[in-house]
């Protein structure tokens, strides 16, 4: 038993960190200035979108690889459609053993609570980045169906500036590989619910980290801000609850490849609805320790609230996990 | 103790009530600029001068009505049920401010038209590195003759694009303790050297203003109160700004929440216990401030000025607000992180600073624990 | 409108705090040392439990008066059944128009929501003194039914020190006076609620009063407690919501007379859902402040606690005032 | 990462989980008075010794088993799983405390006994005026040639009546900083002048202990370290005391959620679709607690002392079971109240001190703000 990262692993989140800070988002005018398909081709170069290929049975990396470099990548704020291009769509295609090129993204039902069904694609809202020109979903019958988009993208909806959310757009159907057996869709669900979670963790403690190295600078009534007792136990509070929620989100990602899949998906349905029900708050508390600067638009604090708030509704929120660890745990309707 | 209308109430009530029947206008939801609700909002203040319903509870000598400060409740009460646009607030505290320590030159000068909406007025207190610590604000006010030239940088100047005249909180003797060298004024914001910019909140709306303050010229007589005095007459002022009654916040709050049962409703949500219990605790959150701001009307009207018990006004209103948008983030989250509901991100977004602005929920329990509570200082 | 006491309500408050000072609890010994008949007799000959008798169609005192004799009792922990007793029976017998002497108790369900039906009389509890030699309930039809105990009450069963719930015992079972329309029944239930509401907030008014002069005195790192920022937010907080409470009481205990019941219950349901959300939470922070020596037997703190968590159920917790809230509010079931 | 039994983990875990299967004491929980529980809990210690399962992790010089912490993991797991007594944690900090301080003659002497449950300990710490301030503590010890002569007035005293020997901290020089003129000391409670008085608890049960000490004499050869040196002990002692898994709090827990979740069933609640979300929310938080405390003990697989990040779990320990027991408040609140679960309520006032005791929340979050975060002191 040995439940941190080790040698190999800590590495990897140091190598992405820097990478992420690199080419990560600071202030809204990055977003204008950077382009996210340079970061995309450097995680390329990395091999970091490869991660779960399989090479033979088993993929390149496990369900910690991929928790590692989702919370990396989240720490910088990089605004590219790692979670859901290079992770859960790879999957999907490798799960129905095709091979593929690389896909952009996924189909989400409306209330963004999991895949569209091939009904309600008209509601049905992409998960990708503004390149996207393809997206997954799957029929009744659990057969991947992609759909190729005719036109590009265009109106990102989403309320979080640095991942994309857009309507769907007209395109071609067409059926894909083999059916993919209702354990393995677990599976692939504990990984979705494990990589969102460790994207909130990732949010969390650079919020977080932004804000206490504020308080330390921050003079008020003639000493730092972060010595009032106050601001020192809203970041140990916040502090407390960011620990929490990686030390769930590191045995949700941990049994994606290494537990049976109930096991897998109540370990992540269990770090989804803990981080779910902390990540709004932690944000705010960081939103509160900046003051009057984090209100506003040229501080990054609301870039990190607006991402919690999404992570929040992706596959499901606290309550919608609550229900289904319920069902399992008390069984029951 | 009694609820009820006394008989004067009663009558002023049913004539408010009458008279906004006829004179809300309609349709100004939809202004959802800020330049479209501040055009709302000063045309409001017009209609509500030219109806009498400013400054009902000033001193007639001013301006005002003369009326008891219940009728200020009734006032903020009615318009909300009628889904009137919000009462003015600032000129309320300014008014006030300018009662209790204008000249009477200034009074005859200013009250008028600030009572009539003639003019309008912003704050310039906060600055970059004085937030809950106004005392420490830096903007320089140094005395040149007949008048104070002024250079400094205000933050969080609600309405700084839309005023004509700003009271002004400035340095004028940087050799005294930090409260004692501070003075106020009142200034002409056409003057020249003043720059106002926009500040965009987080969710991308324009909402209130920084401003850029350099070698303005103040004519001494427009210094308000004496040199030195400018911190004991933020502090009045600001202790008639904390209050939820006085900045319409009830009534906009009930709105809200209507509306979020409404939306509710619509999506079949109501047949949900744990929306129907939501929904309900945030109907008792909103009664709890209401009734404890009542409370709070009811000192004044028997002859107490306001003090630290508006605390626990602002406390509760932080608490009412954050949570009525949390709620409905927990019920339309879907809609409002994908683009759907901007006016509930929005919101969301507005209720965050409640807890910073205005003194912060930190500072409101200090004052709490330690002037109502007398818990000792260190 | 006055929202506050007037002279004559805040001279009954002076009055009956100095009396409940006099003859209350303070620490579990009294318990033991002091006759609980020995208050009952001060309360009666200072005719405060005729408050609910009708002189002509109006009660000698009204929801206000009562009010505030519940919370200054409270805030005594004066140990007589108050509530039950000298209100909510009193008021019943008033309402059926019945002229009979005092009746001890009132006969609750085993959940203790609201007044026994005749039907389940043999799991009911009795809310009352320990001489209660009769209770009262309700029959289908709005009648009220008199249970004469034939044998003393025994074993407390409240986990309130200083408010008794009994097993109840056999007895004659009579109809009494006329049936109690609806409409008086709601009003009679705003009453209880709103004077429950008023108890909790003497209770936690007394138990913060208690823990904030024990902050100014203990020391600790060399000085007083009541100096460190987190222990006075701590009673900062706890103070708005007990002050928040009592904005509601007011509200509901005037309602109780002077306006129709439907908004009666109403302002009653709001205090009691409000209270019942804060009382807990408020006699927690108490112990907290107080640190070690709020958690013992020998300390009065766990009396204020406990009675707060039997307030929280009497007719209704949280929970169920917002459920009938919503009813009312939203329609529906 | 990998959370999966070693090798060696898996067979000391089989090992073990047989063992258990024949030893745990049937009808245990039955043991409801003070008395009874530390009858069982003494005579499951010596089961536990002579089945080779104390001190796995301490070093084989000194009686342990000279096992990986991961085995103290294991062993707080599967206990839980067989609903077992739970674990002696008294022997295992203040063993610890033997094995890095004590002499060559106090380790020979009081090692084998601690460890076998020949003996058991208390901790003479806390004083009614030093609780969260622990080194404000005032009991004497005064040096009288060959021994100490101690006075003094110790509360919170865990087991001191079913103890025979106790790790006492008194104070030896009163001229120096508080924290440098501590001495620890091992003492005997059989000694002459020593006298134990139950500490009733707020459910009404007697829980701990207060301790008289009237000039007790202690040899001076039984001082545990250098004179002054008693505060250092006391924290080193004490950082193995915070971590949940040491007292074996993650079995406990899972019990009585279990059981919580039984009676809910009994009663027909677990249709309803709030009380499963909120004991599904108990299952989380256990969880969160159980594997944050995994990561921590991983931390001393890799080589490292327990640190501040104890204080971490010792926050989540506080709220997970002081929500637990609000959850059982909210879910058979009636029948707390009217006397007929005594268990829960005992279990809720006990659950109260989690936030006071072994350092208050408050004293926790300064510990994480101002050590963790490095945020400055004032």
């Amino acid at each position: 038993m040995y439940a941190l990262l080790n040698s190999e692993q800590l590495a990897l989140q140091e190598t992405v960190e820097a990478l992420a800070t690199a080419v990560g988002i600071t202030n809204p005018v990055d977003l204008e200035d950077r382009d996210p398909a340079h970061a995309w081709v450097q995680l390329e170069q990395m091999g970091l979108l490869e991660l779960r290929r399989r090479d033979g049975a088993a993929p390149i990396a496990g369900g910690v690889e991929v928790m590692v470099v989702a919370q990396a990548l989240a720490w910088g704020l990089v605004p590219v459609p790692y979670v859901p291009s290079a992770v859960l769509a790879t999957e999907l295609l490798s799960l129905a053993k095709v091979s593929d090129d690389r896909v952009g993204g996924l189909l989400l039902r409306p209330d963004l609570t999991g895949l569209a069904d091939s009904d309600g694609w008209s509601d049905a809202l992409i998960w990708g980045g503004p390149g996207t020109s393809s997206v997954l979903a799957l029929d009744d019958g659990a057969r991947l169906v992609r759909h190729t988009l005719s036109q590009p993208l265009s109106g990102n909806r989403s309320v979080d500036l640095t991942q994309g959310l857009w309507d769907t757009v007209p395109g071609a159907r067409e059926e894909l590989g083999e059916p993919i057996p209702g354990e393995r869709l677990d599976a692939w669900l504990a990984l979705a619910l494990s990589t969102i979670s460790a994207d909130m963790v990732g949010i969390m403690r650079r919020a977080l980290h932004g804000a206490i190295a504020y308080s330390k600078e921050r003079i008020a009534y003639g000493q730092p801000v972060g010595s009032f007792q106050a601001i020192q136990h809203l970041a140990a509070e916040t502090h407390v609850t960011i620990e929490a929620a990686y030390s769930t989100v590191c045995y949700a990602a941990w049994c994606v490849d290494e537990t049976d899949p109930a096991e897998a998906l109540l370990a992540a349905r269990t770090a989804k609805a803990y981080c779910a029900s902390v990540a709004r708050t932690a944000t705010e508390n960081v939103m509160q320790i900046y003051g009057g600067v984090g209100q506003t638009w040229e501080h990054p604090a609301h870039f990190y609230t607006r991402r919690a708030l999404l992570g929040t509704l992706l596959f499901g929120d606290e309550n919608a996990q609550l229900a289904e660890i319920a069902r399992t745990r008390l069984g029951g309707s | 103790m009694d609820y009820r209308d006394s008989a004067e109430e009663a009558e002023y009530r049913a004539g408010l009530r009458a008279w906004l029947a006829d004179n809300v206008p309609p349709g100004h939801q939809n202004a959802t600029t800020q330049d479209d609700r501040a055009a709302v909002a000063h045309a409001w203040h017009k209609k509500l001068y030219e109806g009498g319903y400013i400054g009902q509870s000033w001193p007639v000598e001013w301006g005002g009505k003369g009326l008891s400060p219940a009728m200020d409740a009734i006032l903020n009460e009615e318009t909300g049920n009628f889904n009137a646009p919000p009462l003015p607030g600032t000129a309320g505290y300014i008014g006030r401010a300018l009662q209790m320590y204008g000249t009477d030159e200034q009074r005859t000068q200013l009250l008028p038209p600030t009572i009539s909406g003639d003019i309008h007025w912003c704050q310039g207190f906060s600055e970059p590195s004085a937030g809950s610590d106004l005392a420490a604000l830096r903007t320089r006010a140094v005395r040149d003759g007949d008048e104070y030239v002024v250079n400094g940088h205000k933050m969080w100047t609600s309405g700084g694009q839309y005023s004509d005249w700003c009271l002004l909180l400035a340095r004028t003797d940087p050799d005294v303790p930090k409260h004692k060298g501070i003075s106020a004024f009142l200034v002409d914001m056409r003057s020249p050297g003043i720059t106002v910019q926009p500040i965009v909140l987080a969710d991308g709306s324009p909402e209130t203003s920084e401003v850029f303050w350099d070698d303005v010229r103040i004519p001494a007589n427009q210094r308000l109160g004496d040199e030195g005095e400018g911190w004991r007459i933020a502090m009045t002022t600001v202790s008639y700004e904390r209050g939820p009654s006085d900045i319409g916040f009830i009534s906009t709050y009930r709105k809200n929440l209507a509306e979020l049962e409404e939306t509710a409703a619509k999506k079949g949500l109501t047949d949900d216990r744990e929306t129907q219990a939501r929904l309900a605790r945030a109907y008792v959150l909103g009664e709890v401030l209401r009734l404890n701001v009542l409370q709070q009307l009811s000192l004044r009207i028997s002859g107490r000025p306001p003090g630290e018990e508006g605390s626990i006004s602002k406390q509760l209103w932080t608490h009412t607000e954050q949570e009525l948008q949390h709620l409905a983030l927990d019920l339309f989250g879907a809609d409002v992180v994908t683009g759907r509901r901007p006016d509930y991100l929005h919101r969301y977004f507005m209720s965050r600073p409640i807890s910073v602005y205005g003194g912060s929920s930190q500072i409101q329990k200090n004052i709490i624990a330690q002037r109502l509570l007398e818990m000792p200082r260190k």
